[in-house]
């Protein structure tokens, strides 16, 4: 198998020729990308852990290089699962869709490279430049999506800018104090580090790069315009998979860096520092949920709905005893596809009407049935119902949380749940059930080159969910290799001190249940099918279908219970338009002059430094 | 094969004993109305005569949400140990039972809106409203109990109260559990989602015969799960028959209350549920965490 | 009506149909009154099992209990369409017979039997509860005796039915009269 | 004693710059500070009782100025007067462009 | 040998002064001239004009520091007049003696000398700043520029009355604490306008926005580096880095100041100039750490400053609205305009982490905040740029064709320098020979005194 960092090189030279390819004939480029990157997921699927290899070096006394981790290993391949098949999803969305399609393709590319480079690099540095060139990538395709995208893409670079300059400061720091850079040698010195100030200033401006992307709390806004905007088919590998590279700098500042060693245990456990993530990722949980139960257009609402699970996996991983953890990046796994699956779901349905607002759908289960089966499974894995994986991770988040007595992050995670089923339930209701509008009578299902990739991502959720052993083994193996206590399974009865249970027995239930159903749906008198325009509406007779359709302001009357909520959005604005306004002052101040302000300030510089000098 | 008798054996007692607490409780009902009301298996007739008539359907979706509605709820009855009637033994984690009965919410709700009536759209959003508002107190009691017990299954929380009842040990959260048991039952106070002047029975609006019958009994087995898991967790140790008497009990006082309130407005349902008994609850929780328990 | 021989099943379904009626009653006129004092204390309707249904999807009998304008009738018709078989319907007081006092009105109906099969009707201008528990129980009677099948004439001569409705109606069932 | 003459000069020409609102008179207290600062360079190399540097088989080479501020001092204005003449020139071009001269109305007029 | 540099391109600009219009087409061959000059050139050869020894006559100094910017600074030139396209038709003339002039700052040893060709560049650049009717902008220029030479003066004159003599050498030597407290004022105030210090840049939007491509292009990068040069030579060399806290502080400001005015701008010229001032406000900051280290991490920013903005101004000034018609300079345009900012791949990521570096290495914190505070704003107006060129929303159709297309030469040339860019991204050890060169050249400044006075 081909070492990473040629594999690294075929992606940055792959994205050229596959520029020059979709420029002759785009089905083709697309294609061409599909094979590049499900061949780096076969590569990636066997590679030995600990494997590494040799880079350049920029500083000196710091050797970049490439080391192969099983937390790496678990996060690229669930990346590159996501990009391979979003990019077969592509091979027909490109047809129509997006307005540069072979700098779409050749953006891919640089930015699965640099995926691939952030979760293999072994040092602080390494990790930074492919993270930036992830960023260029993704900020690159961002401004093709819808028309203020364009403002959307500024922002997004903006706020990773922020967190990943954090980053960037933390690793120089440590460079001055140290001199090395490696994770292992890092953690090391950290663990005989006095000052306890310097280990929390680390660990914090590390995660800070890992709270910009994953849009955690304070730096959650971008994800609202980003998502809602971007092309539809990105916003899938988006959500899915870049919003995991912030776990993924997450996970490394608090376990690479063991921060439960490193810093005195502040409540039951939990050291102060994590509690503090673990209440960022409270915070965002709760906006996440509640503003997703607002929006009317659905992207923005899954978009928030990454807000909320990216907080589900920092407080996953903050707790940071076996299962907490295991919970953590099992959610990593679950939100990752569960994102995919109904970004994709989404992008089929964008594809086919050409409209984003839920109120102005409906009924399209009629026309799009297996669109609606991928995004049915897609919410109940989001929302973390029992057939699907996505209630595995949270059930471990619960009994993480229940056995630490953290009650009301406790609560604030129910709240997320139990919200979830509100947010994911409104599109459901508003795009795919109810009256067909008019205009979406000649609507016809996707071609199947788009249904493969959302089928094959669904049934992919069912089998981790009846029988999570592939993952769990490498969440084991994780665990082990950061000296955590690994999580006990035998097969599909997953094991906590708390209890137990099985996830085949709960799925052979439900089958049973809907099998008993199903009998005594048969036995009793066939119903007669009846067109949808024939309601009880207290007999009245409604001409216009299109009335029936209850959609818009489908949580009206909880909506205004938080009406007058605060908004972050509107304070980073009042923060930006304020610099520019200062921005205007100075000009208008210093560089609009007539030539006598020019003198005067001449004199004042003469006279401070005068003054200065005695 | 042990497990597949007491599987039926948990499903049958849930329909019959459920459907004749239904009819008891219309008894009881007309008895506080000072009339006489219908024989007890009234309900029995009910559901056959539903399930005989041939009514109407809107679609597979439509279908496809009732039976998935109803294989959800039957799937979590049996995980609910009945006293010590317990289908699987080792794997009634509370968890998989609360977020198992989501699935038949969710089937239900989809069906519902599937067919295509404003009333039921508008009647599953109340649902999922109220769903919010008492889920939340509901978990935090009962994961304080958890919490002081250190275990989540619910046949040894039952097992763990030796000494007295856990509703005795922590009043608070017993109450707030009962308050969002009403909830869950959809009884009286809080039945704005089936609210039958309003939005013309809700979700169930386009619900004729055979479906009306499913539905009825997706309702019992729902009010037996939900009973069962408060009498499990609160009520101190029950064999079988102990488990049914506290269940009827129970089952009485809900039909009490509810037959003398007057509906809930949606929003005073969230409202109220997220003041008086989450307060309760969280007061509850750090009794628990400080250890002062009775 | 020919009294064709039901199997077993039927039999079994008509003895429930009677115990456990759903009544979903179209209150209009004078005759809406009677039956709060029918469904409470003093004459309890629910000892035979009947209860007030919010919807026609749900509801057995359709219990009409006044006249019926040309505007109302339409709604009537819907709301009858959209029961499920098999189902019943009761004429409640004489506006429903004969047209009671608004006979010779220009707005009203008289026979409510030209438009739907009516099962049974109840004389008197507004009949007191007791005639209407009576009414309910012969209606029983003759669901048990398998006689109530009104819903089977509205299905077989179905046309003829039609004919009187658009005859009294006008084309005017198809298109609402609010937007043209 | 002399400097103090050259640094009034000086403020006189800032003081110029400060107020004028004509562009011509902004180049005239330009000019004002080159002179100022010529003659301060010319007053550097003074020895009081010397003659000018000018050399010449009369004048001995022993009582004579420090020429250095001398030659300073040519390169000097001659640079002022290059400086003084580009600067009418572009105020030719200034005026052809806005009819004025007036700072404000050429702010106005210019927009910037 | 080193006075022909200066001397050969003021001849042919007089000589060709009657036809006009054809200097054009020699320029090319001068600058090759020149080049080739240097390349010829030793090392360490100090050049006594007419004869005179060090302290007494005016010397032309060839250190390793200045033959390497020597090399910089004609380079651009040679560049600049491979496209005659932006090149008005009477300004070529002008571009020769803009360059004897900056050849001569960069090589003399005297004072007075540098402050005479100061002049001389300064006076080049109003005429350049006038193209484009931008007359009161130049004319603003000239003002404050006057001022300034009026100060340098100034500040020449009080440090021959403290030395008694105008060689740099000699007055580094022999310098002394009371006249040290004035001289670098007057001078810092003399060269703060040439390099941009804050209060003082107020003729920067105005001439460098005036629209013509030719005059940002050489004031951005060929006048600047040269100021640069100069200031690193007196405040370092001469003064051994006596005044630079001062500057450290002014260049602070500069740079917040710039990127905040930046952020506001409609229009992508002036966007430039204010990255422009910004980055030469970021590289005083860094070269008044006065180590070793600092002086060439800052020499090694300023030149990827100096290559991005040669790219980013061309572009900026010929490129109408939208890359749409020609894609090659979008591309260049991107490129640099992504090393400005500082993404891996590009060079400006290497200079940026050498900065970081070294500012952590002397225990200085405040200048990677504000760095990284500055790049932040950066972000944030270059890319919205570059989107709302790459993306352009509402382009009228007939708006469309009007884009010329770039002719082929003017987008070979921009393409060269946005490839050199990428390349230095991967091996810098090009430009940064060349910043420790300089930076060596300028620090010890004990060689460069014997090698000027001849060890007397």
């Amino acid at each position: 198998m081909i070492p990473i960092s040629y594999l690294v090189l075929v992606f940055l030279f792959g994205s050229v020729v596959s520029y020059l390819i979709t420029k002759a004939n785009r089905i083709v480029g697309a294609i061409f990308n599909f094979l590049l990157t499900f061949y780096a997921l076969f590569v990636l699927w066997n590679l030995e852990i600990g494997h590494t290899e040799k880079l350049f070096s920029i500083l000196e006394g710091v050797e970049n290089t490439f080391k192969v981790s099983s937390l790496g290993k678990y996060f690229s391949i669930i990346s590159l699962i996501v990009i391979s098949l979003v990019s077969f999803f592509i091979i027909e969305w490109i047809r129509k869709k997006p307005s540069r399609p072979a700098a779409f393709n050749a953006f891919v590319l640089i930015m699965s490279a640099g995926i691939i480079g952030v979760f293999f690099s072994n040092d602080l540095l390494t990790l930074y430049i492919f993270w930036e060139i992830a960023v260029l990538g993704s900020f690159l395709i961002v401004p093709m999506g819808k028309e203020d995208s364009k403002k959307a893409a500024v922002i997004y670079v903006v706020t990773s800018a922020i967190g990943s300059y954090m980053y960037l400061f933390a690793t120089f720091s440590i460079y001055n104090k140290y001199g090395i850079l490696e994770f292992d040698q890092v953690s090391r010195f950290l663990l005989n580090e006095p000052s306890n100030l310097f280990k929390w200033f680390i660990i914090l401006f590390i995660a800070s790069a890992g709270i910009a992307k994953s849009g955690i709390f304070p730096l959650h806004t971008w994800l609202r315009i980003t998502h809602g905007n971007a092309p539809d088919a990105f916003s899938a590998i988006l959500s899915g998979q870049l919003v995991k590279m912030g776990s993924y700098v997450l996970a490394i500042s608090l376990s690479v860096f063991p921060s439960t060693k490193l810093l005195a245990s502040f409540y039951s456990g939990v050291p102060l520092l994590n509690y503090i993530l673990i209440w960022l990722g409270n915070i965002s949980i709760i906006i996440g949920t509640f503003m997703a139960i607002r929006q009317n257009d659905m992207k923005q609402l899954i978009a928030y709905s990454s807000v909320a699970n990216g907080g589900y996996i920092l407080v996953g991983l903050g707790v940071m005893n076996s299962i907490g953890y295991a919970g953590g990046l099992f959610h990593v796994f679950n939100h990752a596809i569960a994102a995919a699956m109904i970004f994709l779901s989404f992008a089929a349905v964008v594809y086919r009407t050409g409209t984003t607002k839920i109120d102005e759908m409906g009924g399209l289960i009629w026309k799009m049935p297996w669109t609606f089966v991928t995004y049915l499974v897609g919410i109940i894995s989001l929302a973390g119902i029992p057939p699907t994986s996505g209630f595995i991770s949270k059930w471990m988040i619960f009994n993480a949380l229940l056995t630490k007595g953290m009650f009301v992050t406790l609560t604030i995670t129910f709240i997320g749940s139990v919200g979830s089923f509100l947010y994911v339930f409104r599109p459901l209701a508003g795009v795919f059930l109810g009256q067909l509008k008019k205009k979406h009578y000649e609507v016809k299902e996707v071609s199947p080159v788009m249904l493969i990739p959302m089928l094959v991502l669904t049934l992919l959720t069912l089998f981790i969910g009846v029988y999570p052993k592939p993952v769990l083994d490498f969440i084991v193996s994780i665990e082990n290799s950061l000296g955590i206590k690994p999580i006990e399974y035998s097969g599909t009865i997953i094991k906590t001190s708390l209890g137990q249970w099985d996830t085949l027995t709960v799925f052979t239930m439900f089958a049973v249940g809907f099998i008993i159903a199903l009998v005594l749906y048969i036995i009793f008198p066939r119903g007669k099918k009846v067109e949808l325009t024939d309601q009880y509406t207290g007999g009245e007779y409604l001409f216009n279908y299109d009335l029936y359709h209850y959609a818009t302001g489908f949580y009206r009357f909880l909506e205004r219970l938080y009406d007058k909520h605060p908004s972050f959005e509107k304070l980073y604005g009042m923060l930006v338009s304020f610099f520019k306004s200062m921005g205007e002052i100075i000009n208008e101040l210093f560089y609009k002059v007539s030539p006598s302000g020019y003198v005067f300030w001449i004199s004042i510089v003469i006279l401070i430094l005068f003054w200065v000098r005695w | 094969m042990m497990t597949i008798i007491r599987v039926a054996a948990v499903l049958l007692t849930g329909f019959f004993v459920g459907l004749t607490l239904e009819g008891v409780s219309r008894k009881i009902i007309a008895r506080i109305q000072r009339r006489y009301g219908p024989p007890w298996y009234q309900n029995f007739i009910d559901v056959f005569k539903a399930l005989s008539k041939n009514g109407i359907t809107h679609g597979w979706i439509f279908d496809f949400g009732i039976l998935m509605a109803l294989g959800g709820v039957i799937a979590t009855l049996a995980f609910v140990p009945l006293g010590d009637l317990v289908a699987f033994p080792g794997l009634d984690n509370l968890f998989i039972i609360v977020y198992l009965f989501a699935v038949g919410a969710l089937g239900m709700a989809m069906g519902m809106v599937g067919s295509g009536n404003p009333n039921s759209s508008i009647g599953v959003a109340r649902a999922l409203t109220q769903m919010l508002g008492y889920e939340i107190p509901y978990m935090i009691s009962v994961s304080a109990v958890m919490y002081y017990y250190k275990t989540a299954s619910v046949s040894e929380l039952m097992l763990s109260q030796q000494d007295s009842w856990t509703l005795l040990k922590m009043p608070l959260g017993g109450i707030v559990a009962f308050i969002s048991l009403l909830g869950m039952l959809g009884k009286k106070p809080f039945d704005t989602p089936i609210a039958p002047a309003e939005i013309a029975s809700g979700p169930m609006v386009e619900l004729s015969a055979k479906y009306m019958g499913l539905l009825m009994l997706m309702h019992t087995f729902s009010i037996f799960v939900e009973i069962g898991l408060f009498v499990d967790i609160f009520l101190g140790i029950s064999n079988y028959w102990t488990f049914l008497i506290k269940f009827t009990v129970i089952w009485i006082l809900a039909t009490l209350i509810s037959s003398v309130l007057p509906r809930f407005r949606i929003e005073q349902v969230v409202k109220f549920y997220w003041k008086v008994p989450l307060g309760l609850a969280f007061l509850q929780a750090l009794f628990v965490l400080l250890g002062w328990v009775f | 009506m020919a009294n064709h021989e039901r199997n077993i099943w039927e039999k079994i379904a008509d003895q429930l149909r009677s115990k456990s009626l759903w009544m979903l009653h179209y209150c209009t006129g004078c005759g809406a009154i009677e039956l709060p004092p029918s469904m409470t204390s003093r004459f309890d309707m629910e000892r035979f099992g009947m209860g007030p249904m919010a919807t026609p999807r749900q509801a057995d009998i359709l219990f009409i209990t006044g006249y019926l304008s040309a505007k109302t009738l339409r709604r009537v018709i819907y709301t009858y369409e959209q029961m499920p078989e098999p189902k019943y319907v009761i004429g409640f007081g004489s506006c429903t017979l004969n047209g009671g006092i608004y006979y010779d009105s220009y707005a009203t109906i008289n026979r409510l039997d030209y438009y739907i099969p009516v099962d049974l009707y109840i004389a008197g201008c507004m009949p007191r509860p007791e005639a209407l528990l009576e009414a309910f129980n012969e209606l029983m009677k003759m669901i048990r005796k398998g006689e109530a099948n009104g819903w089977k004439q509205y299905k077989e001569n179905y046309d003829w039915y039609k004919n009187n409705q658009i005859r009294s109606l006008g084309e005017v069932l198809v298109h609402d009269e609010f937007h043209e | 004693m002399v400097y103090y003459i050259s640094f009034i000069l000086i403020g006189i020409g800032i003081y110029g710059f400060l107020t004028q609102k004509n562009l011509f008179k902004h180049l005239i207290s330009l000019t004002i500070i080159d002179t100022a600062i010529n003659i301060f360079i010319i007053s550097l190399g003074y020895i009081s009782g010397e003659e000018a540097p000018i050399y010449s088989k009369y004048t001995p080479i022993a009582n004579f100025v420090d020429p250095l501020p001398q030659a300073l001092v040519l390169t000097a204005i001659v640079i002022g007067v290059g400086i003084l003449a580009l600067g009418v020139s572009l105020l030719i071009k200034v005026y052809e462009k806005y009819g004025t001269l007036d700072v404000e109305e050429i702010v106005a007029k210019e927009g910037k | 040998m080193s006075a022909l540099l200066i001397a050969v391109p003021l001849l042919i600009a007089f000589l060709f002064v009657p036809l006009k219009n054809k200097i054009k087409y020699i320029l090319p061959f001068v600058a090759l001239f020149s080049l080739i000059l240097i390349l010829k050139l030793p090392i360490e050869q100090v050049n006594f004009l007419g004869g005179w020894k060090a302290p007494f006559g005016i010397t032309l100094v060839l250190d390793n520091s200045s033959y390497y910017s020597l090399i910089v600074v004609n380079i651009i030139f040679f560049l600049l007049s491979l496209i005659p396209q932006i090149i008005e038709k009477d300004l070529s003339l002008i571009f020769l003696i803009l360059m004897a002039s900056i050849n001569g700052l960069i090589l003399t040893g005297d004072l007075f000398n540098s402050f005479v060709f100061l002049e001389i560049t300064s006076v080049a650049a109003y005429i350049l700043s006038s193209s484009k009717r931008n007359y009161y902008g130049a004319f603003k220029y000239l003002i404050l520029g006057s001022i300034a030479g009026a100060f340098y003066l100034l500040g020449t004159l009080y440090s021959y009355i403290g030395t008694g003599s105008l060689n740099l050498a000699d007055i580094s030597k022999n310098i002394n604490s009371e006249f040290l407290a004035v001289v670098p004022i007057l001078i810092f105030i003399g060269l703060a306008v040439e390099t941009k210090i804050f209060p003082l840049a107020g003729w920067v939007p105005d001439v460098y926005a005036s629209g013509s491509a030719l005059t940002p292009a050489i004031l951005a990068t060929g006048v600047t580096f040269s100021m640069m040069y100069l200031f690193g030579r007196i405040f370092i060399t001469v003064f051994h880095g006596e005044f630079l806290n001062v500057v450290y502080i002014f260049g602070l400001i500069t740079v917040v100041v710039a990127e905040l005015s930046a952020l506001k701008q409609d229009n992508l010229l002036r966007a430039l100039s204010f990255s422009s001032i910004a980055q030469a406000g970021l590289f005083l900051s860094v070269i008044s750490m006065n180590s070793y280290e600092s002086l060439t991490a800052g020499y090694f920013h300023l030149l990827n400053d100096i290559t991005a903005k040669f790219v980013l101004f061309i572009i900026a000034a010929s490129i109408g609205k939208s890359f749409i018609k020609n894609k090659t300079t979008g591309i260049a345009f991107s490129i640099a305009s992504f090393s400005l900012i500082g993404f891996p791949l590009f060079a400006g990521f290497r200079s940026k982490l050498l900065i970081l570096k070294t500012a952590f290495l002397n225990q200085n914190y405040i200048l990677p905040i504000i760095l990284l505070f500055a790049t932040i704003i950066e972000i944030a107006y270059v890319l919205r740029w570059n989107i709302k060129l790459w993306y352009p929303d509402n382009i009228l159709p007939q708006e469309k064709e009007k884009t010329q297309k770039l002719s082929w030469n003017v987008n070979l040339i921009l393409l060269i320098v946005a490839l050199v860019i990428i390349v230095i991204g991967f091996y810098p050890d090009i430009y940064l020979k060349i910043a420790q060169n300089i930076a060596s050249g300028l620090t010890n400044y004990r060689a460069y005194v014997t090698n000027v006075l001849g060890g007397m």
